[in-house]
């Protein structure tokens, strides 16, 4: 662990419990919240008290082993310039947890792009109607547990190639190595 | 013919009507769609609509090898291709421990910012075009070309070029190269002045851009604007400066800003970083010519390359902004989870659709292209 | 700022320039332009990295009948053939193909309405046959493969002469894993080896750290895993395709590294699956318990057959316990393995020899079926003069003598006549018995051959020379030097060249150029053969021979429909050769008992 | 390299033109028309994928297509050409169709690159399509991941030769066969789906009616009371009109 | 000439003319773009190929009407305008007429366009009229001036007046040189160019009122591009460059004024639609105001 945390920052892990935090790479600090619910009380910290005014990203990440899903919100300060990645665990069943965008209006893009890759509900999201999958009727496709392949079985074809060539291959007793 | 079978639908009185921008229509950049709610010529709501572009990358990345991504990632941006290079590159060295030769570092920022002058020359063209002055698109896309010859010349390939690989680069500089390389450089900065004159002093322009999709400071910043367009609100914030990566702290080059935030000085930006990626270039074009050395690092056997189990968050400044990577790794020989964040994911959507609202009809595609929102990077 | 109105018209000054338009031909392109798929043929040997390493399934491999296959060089008769429906070009296949024949060319423009020719078999003139030059072709700086081999540890040489510990160190699980990293599972070894073991699949399997796993593969094909783990032939590295331009992968030592992974228990419980608990009652005798001899054991009572092996030494294991010196193999790893295969019902009756405790008649009368895996355990000699000598003795009968623990003189100087493995082993065992007695080795090798031409493994000979045995190529013995009935030496001559230009053994000497060499012993290392004494006469004259050696089919079945033969005897010696024939008389045997056709009386 | 050698098709894997009877003078101006049509080719002005950025290179100064006649054209009631410049997504597809069916025939469509022949890299994403000939009839295909500039460039040549001697008939299958393509564009839309073309009106109105126009999936559309309000019967397709 | 026989030549001159005045301004904005551009039939063949259009769409009767109406009015047009060796019907009708028959293709236009429902048609065609607003009230002053000048509003004495001793200080422009410049500035708006090309513009409303123009449709509006290019740079010639004592004076000056405007067109981007009516309302229509004051000082004096 690296000793030398900026001032801001040492102060808004203190005040939110269940916070533990180390030096993942130069200039970026992993944070692990115990406690799912603390984060926003986090972010709202930082982005107050330390100028974490750019939410970079949100990302999910799927562990079917787990049954949870994982979140990492990205911060990042255009003052104290130490990158901030967020994470905290969520049950996979229900999948619900509360929105940001209220503190950080980029989140409602990526909120709405969570929701419909991997189905968490995030409420009091701006946003939630499909955006990309406009046309979709399968399960969310980001999650470990949807089968692309299987899919794109069932959905789709592919070219079965006839080329002159391969009949007299075939002919020969030659012919595709599956 | 005659269709008989049209059936005329009575629509209520109103004096909003909707209006739809694409995916087909030449005022969007790309393959994307607008749904703009206008009264009389003024837009009142725009809804961003993208996902024609969806091609499920962050699942397919899953799904292939590690060192098999670095043909997926350059096509998620087209456009500026390089950066999205990079970025996974870093992230997998970051989890592999990988140390990228010197060399290899310079020659990816090469690759970086010839990516960056493509863009940009194309960017212009682009937004010339949406406001009718077709001449600078043919004179930028062709320009742009001089310098896609320089990358098939490195790379092998005009578009696609995967080049740099987790760990390095594929492969060292052709002879001549850098020699036919600053020549064309030495052309494009030839040819600034005859844009100046067409497109950038152009008073019809000035009079168009100024003041079209004006953001402020703390607009920008709410939104998550990033890159050209948040420098044109006045905030010197570059990642190439601020999280240097690569030697990007051992070239000089200046942070361009300008502050009235609209599209105009989104322009004026691009311009600026035209010649700043042109001086950059230059230096790392010196260095190359001097520091010699392997080009990768040793790498495992492709097809059984496993990266220990973690997370990494790379970023990059890319012709558009921050362009960011979350990888997790499971310790498999496939990434476990790829997160791609691309800057247009916040300019081609909620910012947009902000921006818009009170706008024109007639500056919609301008505001659009004045972002150089990609929809290829919001859709993945 | 405003801009100017009047500025923009200064970009009129075009009108006046010439059109940077090109003309309508294509460019040629960039001299590392990533185009079609050309391929040399001659230089691909069908291994299919291409199709594993490409992202988008686009190569897939034909197999062609007219090609030219050659399992043991690691040849196969398929070659790509790209999809250009599916292909990226980025020319991944070029720079993962071991072998250097896949490159991408300059050629870039295909249309066609036709599906069917976006699909097709690149050969060195490219997809239409225009003969464009290459683009992206292999580098010195854009291969992806890993050509250099971890290295293995080994004992010093001082301290492994002092005793018959193990040289080779085996890998530590670092290396194992860098080593196992580099298989690009071809499966050309697969192919090449006799006994066609799923090498990929056990690589692949240490790769991933799941050594139960590995060694389950090991087992579906190798009884002998830790046997062949050390001592085997290896022809499986000689196909490998990474041969072609680096270091092979060490497919042997990776077999071991896997088996030593785990407890001999949990190998047994490993080995032990899939067994037929059911019993046929059927009853096979097997003479002979070495690598042929037990396999075909193994793999009988694993069906379920009551298999009774008699063997004529103490302990069984043939040539693999009283031939391969203990520094290559030892006893221990030996006994784990037999253990196992005792495990599977097997009895093994040790210390009857065929011919005078029991007869082949007798056995053929008792049981179902008889297999005849007798090795080569006579030696051949030079017959030179005073070979008759007690103190010339052959290499066989050398190391069956020094490892069965009897009683041996050690000779204060011994020379070695041989330059193959077995002349290796004498040498190299007397240098260690030297060694302990003494403490100091006066060993020497004189071979016919000439360095380059000797048939003993290079490691071999190299190690040899460590170990300080003095190895001399090209040498013919002449003679056995007696004085007063004490051995002292052995005379050569230069050897000029061994075969006449017909091909046939006819060796030229310079007989001007003779040397002795000291000894107190010489050992007799050029060749053996099978001790068929246990065959009666009649049996002998009913079995159909050539060239001294048994004659059997494909699956080892004699003219005698009872008989089978397999091992040593049959196929000359190799480990892993008798492992193959085992397997493959033992499926004989058992489609025959399923059929009741052909057996005892 | 003088000459950059260039395959083509051998003429026989290409359609003959229907035999129709004509008049001399409907035949001759017919001729004339085909030559026209093959040296003024309307691109539509629409990028479904990465193609979009060859395409600009291949239009703009330096690849001149003008050269040849060929210019962007904005609306697909414009244009004679469609270009599906790579992969499409399922979202895009759908817009692709209603395109094509606003296109006026004779009309052409060209596929750029890997993806629009088996799904190129995108062959396992679930969504994107893998074949566009199962929901388009496809003129002309060009290899590459992008193709470069020159290839588009020879393509259109190739096309511009095809449409000259009238060989260029592939969009009438989409009438004479309209049951098939309306069966893949159900099979991943919805059995519901339909585009408010009547394409089997035009059909009939230009005497592209074919055996295989209507068939058990054009059934469904009378069945959901698309075409018909009222009468809704597949009997009513068959209605003169 | 008989009259009948003029009725046929006339059109067909006017578009012949027309052609190769698109084919110019095609070869010039090529040219400004560094490329080669097209070759000399292409404007042909582009109108040859819409009109062998095998299938068309029509929106409604209106939609084929007014597609009628478009090409008619505009070949009346080119009827009253007098050309060296045909008069027409110049005769019969006056400047006047003629500028209430170039009204017709506008109208026309906005009539179909209104049909196809297509709602860039619809603010293409508010556009179209919203630019005529802007363009007519300068070309109005300056025609009117014109036609004070000349003390006549008949076309073929204004020829004869500027045509009077051959010399060059008897026309429009020597005479009116502030009516001749704001009437060159309107023409370009007339001609719908940039900075002026508001209701086309595709980067906005995709092509406006040709957006649901198919095959023969858009093949019309091909023809009338010809007809109006020939019309309004005819007209200009006529009123302030002496028009043509042959067809070779004619065509010269004609094709110089298409000239200027397609050059102008290919270094501007356009402006937002009330810059144009702004712009329109200011610079030419002052420049014409005061020409048309120094018309009147002259008449006066």
């Amino acid at each position: 662990m690296s000793k030398s945390l900026p001032t801001p920052l040492e102060g808004v892990f203190r005040r939110v419990p269940g916070v533990r935090w180390r030096q993942q790479a130069e200039r970026h600090l992993r944070v692990e919240l115990s406690e799912a619910e603390n984060l926003p009380a986090l972010l709202a910290l930082l982005k107050g008290e330390a100028g974490y005014r750019h939410l970079s990203a949100i990302s999910c990440v799927d562990w079917p082993d787990a049954d949870e899903f994982e979140l990492v919100y990205h911060l990042d300060s255009y003052t104290t310039q130490v990158l901030i990645s967020a994470h905290i665990r969520l049950p996979a069943a229900p999948g619900r947890y509360v929105s940001v965008s209220g503190l950080y209006r980029p989140a409602g893009f990526f909120e709405r792009d969570i929701h419909e890759m991997f189905g968490v509900q995030f409420e009091g999201a701006l946003d939630l109607r499909p955006f990309i999958l406009t046309e979709w009727g399968g399960p969310p496709p980001m999650r470990k547990s949807f089968d692309t392949e299987g899919y794109v079985r069932d959905h789709y074809q592919w070219v079965d190639y006839g080329p002159e060539w391969l009949a007299e291959l075939e002919k020969r007793g030659g012919g595709i190595v599956e | 013919m005659h269709p008989d079978h049209y059936r005329h639908t009575e629509l209520p009185p109103s004096t909003e009507y909707e209006l739809y921008f694409g995916p087909n229509h030449p005022g969007i950049e790309g393959n994307y769609a607008l749904k703009a709610r206008l009264a009389g010529d003024t837009v009142v709501a725009l809804e961003a609509d993208g996902g024609y572009l969806h091609r499920g990358f962050e699942k397919l990345m899953e799904q292939r090898l590690w060192i098999q991504n670095i043909a997926l990632v350059p096509r998620i941006c087209v456009p500026d291709p390089v950066p999205m290079e990079e970025t996974y590159a870093r992230a997998v060295e970051t989890l592999g421990g990988l140390e990228v030769p010197e060399r290899a570092q310079w020659l990816r920022m090469l690759v970086l910012e010839m990516s960056r002058l493509t863009a940009h020359l194309f960017y212009f063209g682009g937004h010339a075009a949406t406001v009718g002055l077709y001449t600078n698109m043919f004179w930028g896309v062709s320009d742009r070309d001089r310098l896609l010859d320089c990358f098939e010349q490195l790379t092998g390939a005009r578009v696609y070029h995967m080049y740099i690989t987790p760990g390095g680069v594929r492969r060292d500089t052709p002879p001549g190269f850098l020699d036919s390389l600053s020549e064309v450089l030495d052309y494009v900065e030839g040819r600034l002045p005859k844009f100046d004159d067409l497109f950038f002093d152009n008073a019809v322009l000035v009079r168009r851009a100024t003041g079209t999709g004006t953001m402020d400071q703390a607009f920008a910043i709410d939104y998550g604007v990033t890159g050209p367009n948040l420098r044109a609100t006045g905030l010197a914030h570059d990642l190439r400066r601020d999280y240097p990566y690569l030697k990007y702290a051992e070239v000089e080059f200046d942070v361009i800003t300008e502050t009235a935030g609209d599209a105009y000085a989104r322009t004026l930006v691009r311009r600026g970083e035209v010649i700043e990626s042109l001086r950059i270039l230059r230096q790392v074009i010196d260095k190359l010519r001097s520091v010699p050395g392997p080009i990768r690092c040793p790498l495992p056997n492709p097809l059984a390359w496993r990266i220990p189990a973690g997370d990494a968050y790379t970023r990059t400044e890319s012709s558009k902004g921050e362009l960011a990577y979350y990888i997790v790794s499971d310790g498999s020989a496939k990434p476990w989870r790829v997160h791609v964040r691309g800057p247009s994911q916040m300019h081609a959507v909620q910012t947009l659709e902000a921006l818009c609202v009170g706008a024109r009809i007639e500056d919609v595609a301008q505001i659009m292209f004045s972002l150089d929102a990609c929809p290829p990077e919001v859709d993945r | 700022m405003s801009g100017s109105l009047f500025r923009p018209l200064k970009a009129l000054g075009t009108l006046f320039e010439a059109p940077i338009t090109l003309p309508m031909a294509p460019r040629p392109a960039a001299e590392r332009y990533r185009g079609f798929h050309l391929n040399d043929h001659n230089k691909c040997i069908g291994c299919g990295t291409c199709s594993r390493i490409c992202d988008n399934a686009a190569i897939r491999m034909v197999h062609d009948p007219e090609l030219r296959a050659d399992p043991v060089k690691g040849i196969r008769a398929e070659r790509p053939a790209i999809d250009y429906g599916r292909c990226c070009w980025c020319a991944l296949c070029v720079d993962a193909c071991p072998t250097g024949s896949l490159s991408l060319s300059r050629e870039y423009i295909h249309i066609s309405e036709n599906l069917d020719t976006f699909f097709f078999v690149p050969d060195e003139q490219g997809m239409h046959g225009f003969g464009f030059e290459h683009g992206w072709d292999k580098g010195d700086d854009n291969d992806l493969l890993a050509h250099q081999r971890q290295p293995m540890a080994e004992v010093g040489t001082e301290e492994r002469l002092g005793d018959m510990r193990e040289i080779v160190l085996g890998f530590d699980p670092q290396a194992a894993l860098v080593e196992a990293s580099r298989c690009i599972q071809c499966g050309l070894c697969h192919d090449a080896c006799p006994t066609h073991m799923h090498a990929p699949e056990y690589i692949r399997a240490v790769w991933e750290g799941d050594f139960d796993e590995a060694v389950r593969q090991i087992y579906r094909t190798m009884p002998f895993g830790s046997v062949c783990g050390r001592v085997c032939t290896h022809r499986c590295e000689s196909a490998c395709s990474l041969h072609h331009r680096g270091d092979p992968i060490a497919i042997r030592w990776l077999k071991r590294y896997a088996l030593d992974q785990l407890s001999p228990e949990r190998v047994g419980q490993i080995a032990s699956e899939g067994r037929t608990r059911e019993k046929s009652g059927r009853r096979i005798a097997i003479i002979g318990s070495g690598p042929a001899g037990l396999t075909t054991a193994y793999d009988l009572a694993r069906e379920g057959h009551t298999v009774v092996v008699y063997e004529a030494q103490t302990e069984p294991g043939g040539m693999m316990r009283y031939g391969i010196p203990e520094y290559r193999l030892p006893r221990d790893k030996l006994d784990q393995d037999i253990d196992i295969i005792r495990a599977q019902g097997v009895e093994i009756r040790t210390g009857i020899r065929v011919g005078e405790q029991v007869t082949l008649e007798g056995l053929a009368t008792e049981y179902d079926a008889v297999v005849v895996a007798i090795g080569l355990h006579q030696g051949r000699s030079t017959r030179i003069p005073g070979s008759d000598h007690p103190a010339v003795m052959r290499a066989v009968d050398l190391l069956r003598t020094v490892w069965s623990g009897a009683d041996f003189e050690v000779p204060r100087s011994a020379t070695v006549i041989g330059g193959g493995n077995v002349a290796m082993d004498a040498a190299r065992t007397l240098a260690r018995l030297q060694r302990r007695c003494f403490g100091e080795v006066q060993v020497h090798l004189c071979a016919l051959e000439a360095e380059e031409g000797m048939l003993a493994d290079r490691e071999e000979i190299h190690e040899a020379r460590e170990e300080g045995i003095r190895i001399n190529p090209s040498r013919g013995p002449r003679r056995c030097m007696v004085e007063e009935g004490q051995l002292t030496g052995l005379e050569t001559v230069a050897c000029l060249s061994i075969f006449d230009d017909t091909g046939r053994f006819h060796p030229r000497y310079d007989e001007e150029d003779a040397r002795t060499h000291p000894a107190e012993l010489i050992v007799e290392a050029v060749g053996q053969m099978a001790d068929i004494a246990l065959l009666p006469k009649s049996i002998v004259e009913q079995l159909e021979w050539e060239r001294g050696r048994l004659k059997v089919d494909n699956d080892g079945a004699t003219a005698l429909p009872w008989l089978w033969a397999a091992g040593d005897m049959v196929e000359g010696p190799d480990v892993v050769h008798a492992v193959a024939a085992g397997h493959r008389v033992a499926s004989s045997i058992h489609r025959s008992l399923q059929n009741n056709r052909g057996l005892t009386t | 390299m003088p000459d950059y050698p260039i395959y083509r098709d051998p003429p026989e894997q290409c359609r003959t033109p229907d035999a129709e009877e004509r008049s001399l003078w409907g035949r001759t101006l017919e001729r004339i028309a085909d030559h026209c049509r093959a040296r003024s080719l309307f691109v539509l002005h629409y990028c479904t994928g990465c193609g979009a950025i060859e395409l600009p290179p291949s239009m703009t100064s330096r690849f001149d297509l003008e050269r040849v006649g060929m210019q962007p054209m904005v609306t697909p009631r414009q244009a004679d050409l469609l270009l599906i410049t790579g992969y499409l997504s399922v979202k895009t597809l759908k817009r692709v169709i209603l395109t094509y069916e606003q296109m006026q025939g004779p009309k052409y469509v060209m596929g750029f690159g890997s993806c629009t022949i088996n799904g190129g890299m995108y062959w396992n994403s679930y969504a994107t399509v893998k074949r566009l000939d199962q929901y388009l009839p496809v003129d002309m295909y060009i290899a590459g991941c992008m193709p470069r500039p020159e290839a588009i460039q020879q393509a259109f040549l190739q096309l511009m030769e095809k449409i000259d001697s009238g060989r260029a008939q592939n969009w009438k299958e989409y009438y004479r066969r309209y049951d098939h393509y309306l069966g893949e564009q159900q099979a991943l839309f919805g059995e519901q789906f339909h585009t408010p073309t009547d394409v089997i009106g035009e059909a009939r109105h230009y005497s592209l009616f074919g055996p295989e126009t209507l068939g058990e999936h054009t059934a469904k559309l009378a069945k959901y009371d698309l075409y018909h309000p009222g009468q809704g019967a597949v009997d009513a397709l068959e209605v003169k009109r | 000439m008989s009259i009948a026989l003029q009725l046929l030549l006339m059109p067909l001159a006017a578009f012949l003319v027309g052609l190769a005045m698109v084919l110019m301004m095609r070869k010039v904005r090529a040219s400004v773009e560094r490329r080669i551009g097209p070759p000399w039939y292409q404007p042909l063949f582009d109108i040859y190929k819409l009109f062998a259009k095998d299938t068309q769409i029509s929106h409604g009767v209106m939609h084929d009407v007014a597609i009628m109406m478009v090409l008619g009015g505009i070949i009346c047009v080119v009827l009253f305008l007098p050309v060296p060796g045909m008069s027409g019907l110049s005769a019969k009708g006056d400047l006047i007429t003629l500028l209430y028959l170039m009204m017709v293709p506008s109208l026309g236009m906005a009539l179909g366009v209104g049909q196809t429902a297509n709602p860039n048609g619809s603010i293409g065609i508010a556009r179209a009229l919203t630019a005529m607003a802007g363009y007519e009230i300068p070309f109005f002053i300056c025609v009117a001036g014109a036609a004070l000048h000349y003390g006549t509003t008949d076309l073929n004495q204004i020829l004869t007046i500027q045509q009077h001793g051959g010399h060059l200080e008897h026309w429009g422009i020597v005479q009116m040189p502030l009516l001749a410049v704001a009437a060159l500035f309107a023409v370009h708006a007339m001609l719908g160019k940039e900075p002026f090309e508001i209701y086309v513009a595709p980067a906005e409303i995709a092509t406006g009122p040709m957006v649901e123009m198919s095959g023969k449709y858009l093949g019309t509006l091909f023809v009338m591009q010809c007809f109006q290019l020939f019309t309004v740079s005819v007209l200009y010639t006529t009123l302030f460059l002496g028009g043509g004592f042959s067809w070779f004076t004619l065509l010269l000056k004609a094709f110089a004024v298409v000239f200027i405007s397609v050059l102008v067109t290919n270094v501007y981007p356009r402006y937002r639609t009330d810059d144009v009516l702004r712009w329109q309302w200011k610079w030419p229509t002052g420049i014409a105001l005061l020409g048309l004051g120094m018309v009147m000082l002259q008449i006066g004096r």
